[in-house]
């Protein structure tokens, strides 16, 4: 349990959320010339839509950064060859429902591959997608649960810029097939926050604790961290002392970080911006109390999404997805 | 508005589209209606990001300005009953079909006025009654599903026609070549719409295909491949006029490419800044509403002053459909569960 | 709560699991002239890959009955457009690994639809296709999860030939997308048992209670289901009498005969051929967890397939998926 | 084994490949070694057979009866270093690139001694070492990894080239469409083999596609496509050899449709009772092996005692092979959780 961790270096710089996906790009570009990206519109210009990727064609190479057609299939197929053939390709999908045009690709072959080849080879890849956008019920959607349920798949889901970064770097040079999902509210925030310089990694399948509690756990990952903190720092006003566990890693899931937090605080509520129904919080509830029965005062809860698709008017929207103050009432039923 | 063959002018290529000279050609009071149609979308198009620019209601959009010729065209030559699929730059298609502009709006606004009561939003507009029956907003999507709709029609015996339109950067996606091969396989009466604005987003087509010509595609299937000026509303309506005849009759699909360059950005907000300002201007130059505007005055079909009063009604009609969508009521927040099943199935909570 | 029932008839014959579903088939198709088939091999010959059409396009004609190209997304796209255009069709997908190639057309259009139409229209269509096959790694796949996690669509997992043809016309006369899966030892199996003539259906979303018992409460279905009629009844030599809960759909799932059966019995085995991590048990376990929290005597415990690739080397493969009596250990641990 | 234009029979069309008459031939050492591994594919693929249908192992298994100069002429005009892709039915291409029969029916069979340790099976036979890199169950996957080794190596700036074989069935398959795109646009050193055997599973290719000759899809893609004989080693292996020189010079991909009747069942246990009888027969009588024999013996290559010698020691190989195969351990059940991820990753229990 750790809320950071480096490997190397411990200066710092302030960097948007964006930016440190950027800057994870380009250490990785340049320190290790097997690094390939590929990915509509991730050449300059415009250096991905949201900009991921930005001057990073231009300092590389579009050998190196390479626009594609809208070509998922071919997208994430290349990544899987390039990957077999010697590089570490990270190959982006625009957002994740498009991820449903790559689960052959993906979870049939990326994922099964080092498993059907007896461990004589193995896949160094990364897909990179996004979660969480505002466009509706096909531009919107957070599927990892799938992926929790497709093995040899690892799947990360950063919740601040540092980790944003050392995860980002951590997936690239690992030699597993990564799925690494930024959440938009992220990505879209002009806020900077410390980042550290340098090779800076976060180890896959460890969770981070942004806040220590008592009396409750809430147990998060993705967009739903902030809430989850801001939620906290109101229930602290009203004498609740909530810690927050933010997984970062759902595959593998840092079952040690969330049991420890439980057995203390007795009580869990686990939230996030995927739909309830079947959710990665169905699997983390269920071992919660597989391994904490009788230790717990309270049900686990679950505050999610709603199990429909996503709406677009925006009073829909709206009550689409918990917000800290539904995470907050959930608390607050939890401990009283 | 000539029919005889010409350079399109696509990407600095020779491509000459394949429509022979013996077009159908629509009476006045239709060629009339054809042109309000375009106006309409024009003006919605420009007021709708006009409304976005000025902050009068938060949104997105894709542009269809340039493109009014190429949508409207097909779909004069298709019947009110004929089924049409389109993609989130639907705005054209979706008028052109019927739609109603408050409706429309409603939807781009997510009011319980839109045609999807707000739920659907930007990239899912659809008006079953009128035939327009979906809004996709994953690239080449729904090719493969106008083939279902081409099949239950073939399959009743009725001679309803299926259009679905699609750009041209979703040429590149492998849903559309299994649906022109069940296509051609089972004669289904399909007609592929390939919007080619010349551009998939930041990318031009040059750098995502080797194809000089998109409708060369279909030809291995064993369906026929026809190019035509996007911006000239009677020769894309004569090719549609003629891939529809043949689809009623039992000889199966056409792939239409339809080439209107992009003239805006991507998306509301995306400046175009990348495109090359040349090849944009000339684009503008050719605007397909005043060339067909002029064409009609210059054949004596309506006079210069009553296109300028029509023009004048329709912004009117603009602003009231919109007006109507500003103020329309939201969805109250119990519906964000129903429309998941049938109702009386419960949503899982 | 109920083991069958019947809409319009009590009259019975023998059948195979495959051939309740040709049954099925057979009566929807004689009976409404907008049932379509379409798939792989579907026509005559061979009638199906595993003879579930056998015999229909010879009887309603390969217009009805079509043989498609191996064009997985065109396929679906064309069920979808069909059931736009008011038919009723029914895509036959050879196997559910191959489901990870029409993701898209299935999660994104088909499911979505009457959400994003809202309500205006809607889509009765049926996908069908073959789980738990023997073949390894991309051949043998259990995914229903996937479609817990996928707002808009139905699942139904017959374990009884009676229930196969229920739940299929159920599936195709319903107006929401269904999914429904066949378990390959049960199509494959040459056992013949009682299943009621003419057009029977059992109601999507409705559990079947095959053993009652009092002590445990086993929830499962689709090929699970006889294992664990199997390890109830080596149970009940021991003096062990346990509930078996045959879930049948899990879109929408019954929560009610869940609860019901787990309240009486206070103790929770739940069982499936799908892998462990994050699968349909997760949502289970979660919620009797939530629902009768503080009436169990023992945590819910979880007996699945090891959340691994399918595995092909027969001795791994016959570790990989629980059985009878692993599901009894599982039961004695819980009641001891 | 002319090498002229010549009718190659399929689907009663006249189609005639495209290679032209100066083909590369190899030298005599390497002639005689196609024709052992053609032979030795031969025996494998009918002993194993012999093996399932006598009870000796359970299993199954997708033959390649009739495919040998198809799979082998490819393989044996590319480099050992060379990247390969191929499908369940992939035994000649495995054993072409260079596997060893121990490993393979080991394999075949689920036992530590395959080339996946018996993991992966029949339909994912892979051996890195020789470039075999990936073997794929879903039909037309393999070709979209194909580009991505070819990428490897076009970055790397080695010559390697990469060769990805599909069956006809896998032309339907969008996967593929994707994949020649890119490869065109990219120039990626690809060889695209289609082994043409006129079915898909139990559909004849006329009943799933109007295309005539499936090497035309490719040419809207900017990719040349050529159809071979399948049954005739020495054209293969001249339309191969051309496609590799143009690959490694950085010409890009080609598609090679290599057209070889099937001949036996689609798996072991399909009596393939729904083919044409006739069509069989003269698929049977055009049979590869000895066609190839008689050219070599007539050629003054090899003597037909020679041939006849070469065939004992072949039984005899694989009869031990098969052994080794059959009396190889099993995996531990421990094994079941590992290999999932990295070593030292736990798989969620
Ligand atoms: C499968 C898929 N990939 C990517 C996107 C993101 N995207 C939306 S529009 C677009 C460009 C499409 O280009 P084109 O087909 O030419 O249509 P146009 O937008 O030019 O009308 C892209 C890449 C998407 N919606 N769906
Ligand atoms: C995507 C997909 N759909 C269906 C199948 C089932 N299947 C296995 S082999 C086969 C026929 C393939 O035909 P073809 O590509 O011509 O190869 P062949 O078997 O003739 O060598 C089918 C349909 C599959 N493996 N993958
Ligand atoms: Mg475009
Ligand atoms: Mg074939």
């Amino acid at each position: 349990m750790t809320t950071t961790q480096t490997t190397q270096t411990t200066q710092t710089r302030e960097l948007t959320f964006a930016e440190a996906i950027n800057d994870a790009f380009d250490i990785a570009l340049g320190s290790d010339p097997t690094v390939l990206l590929l990915g509509e519109d991730i050449a300059d210009p415009p250096g991905g839509v949201v900009r991921l990727t930005h001057g990073l064609s231009t300092k590389y190479g579009t050998q190196r950064v390479r626009a594609t057609p809208i070509s998922e299939q071919a997208i994430v197929g290349a990544a899987i060859g390039a990957a077999l053939g010697g590089l570490r390709p990270v190959a982006e999908i625009m957002l994740m429902d498009f991820i449903a045009l790559v689960m052959d690709q993906l979870v049939n072959h990326a994922g099964k591959h080092r498993y059907m080849s007896g461990g004589t080879s193995h896949l160094p890849l990364t897909v990179h997608t996004r979660i969480g956008h505002r466009r509706g019920a096909q531009h919107s959607s957070s599927y990892e649960a799938w992926f929790m349920h497709a093995p040899g798949i690892k799947v990360c889901v950063p919740a601040t810029a540092a980790d944003a970064k050392g995860l980002l770097l951590s997936c690239i040079f690992d030699d597993d097939p990564c799925l690494y999902l930024e959440p938009t509210p992220m990505v879209r925030s002009r806020g900077r926050t410390e980042v550290p310089t340098g090779d800076y990694r976060v180890p896959i399948g460890q969770a981070a604790v942004p806040r220590a509690g008592s009396d409750v756990s809430i147990i998060t990952y993705g967009q739903q961290t902030p809430a989850a903190l801001d939620a906290a720092a109101m229930l602290a006003d009203e004498g609740i002392s909530a810690e927050v566990v933010d997984l970062r890693s759902l595959v593998p899931l840092d079952h040690q970080t969330v049991l420890t937090s439980v057995a203390k605080t007795r009580r869990a509520v686990v939230t996030h911006a995927a739909t309830r129904f079947a959710g990665p919080g169905a699997e983390i509830s269920a071992m919660i109390n597989e391994e904490l029965f009788g230790q717990l005062e309270r049900p686990v809860r679950r505050v999610a999404s709603a199990s429909t698709p996503v709406p677009f008017a925006s009073s829909l929207a709206q009550a689409y997805s918990p917000d800290a103050s539904t995470i907050a009432e959930s608390v607050r039923e939890v401990v009283r | 508005m000539s029919t005889e063959d010409r350079d399109v002018g696509a990407r600095g290529r020779s491509e000459r589209h394949l429509v022979s000279s013996t077009p159908a050609q629509p009476p006045v009071s239709d060629l009339v209606n054809m042109y309000r149609t375009m106006l309409t979308v024009r003006l919605a198009d420009e007021r709708f990001m006009r409304g976005l620019s000025r902050g009068e209601f938060p949104g997105f959009y894709f542009p269809v300005h340039g493109m009014e010729a190429a949508a409207v065209g097909v779909i004069a030559a298709l019947r009110p009953d004929d089924y049409y699929v389109t993609t989130y730059r639907g705005l054209a298609d979706v008028l052109a079909k019927g739609a109603s502009l408050a409706a429309a709006f409603g939807e781009l606004l997510g009011r319980v006025t839109g045609m999807a009561r707000g739920k659907g939003g930007v990239m899912h507009m659809a008006d079953p009654e009128r035939g327009m029956m979906l809004t996709t907003g994953i690239v080449g999507s729904g090719t493969p599903i106008a083939n279902g709709l081409g099949l239950a029609a073939q399959l009743r015996g009725d001679d309803r026609v299926t259009g679905v339109s699609f750009g041209d950067g979703a040429t590149s996606i492998g849903a559309l070549h299994e649906a022109l091969n069940l296509a051609a396989l089972w004669s289904l009466p399909v007609i592929f719409v390939c919007h080619n604005n010349l551009w998939g987003e930041h990318t031009p087509i040059d750098a995502y295909t080797r194809t000089g010509r998109l409708a060369e595609r279909a030809t291995p299937y064993g369906i026929p491949g026809v190019t035509v000026d996007g911006t000239d509303v009677l020769e894309v309506y004569a090719s549609a006029a003629r891939a529809a005849e043949r689809a009623r009759a039992g000889g199966g699909p056409t792939f239409l490419e339809v080439v209107a360059p992009r003239i805006l950005g991507h998306s509301f907000g995306d400046t175009g800044d990348y495109m090359d300002k040349a090849a944009v201007e000339r684009a503008r130059a050719n605007d397909p509403i005043p060339k067909f505007g002029d064409w009609l005055v210059a054949q004596g079909h309506r006079g210069r002053d009553e296109l300028d009063a029509m023009r004048a009604q329709v912004i009117d009609e603009v602003e009231r459909a919109l007006a109507s969508a500003v103020n329309g009521a939201s969805l109250p927040v119990d519906e964000l569960y129903t429309d998941v099943f049938a109702p009386g199935v419960d949503t899982p909570r």
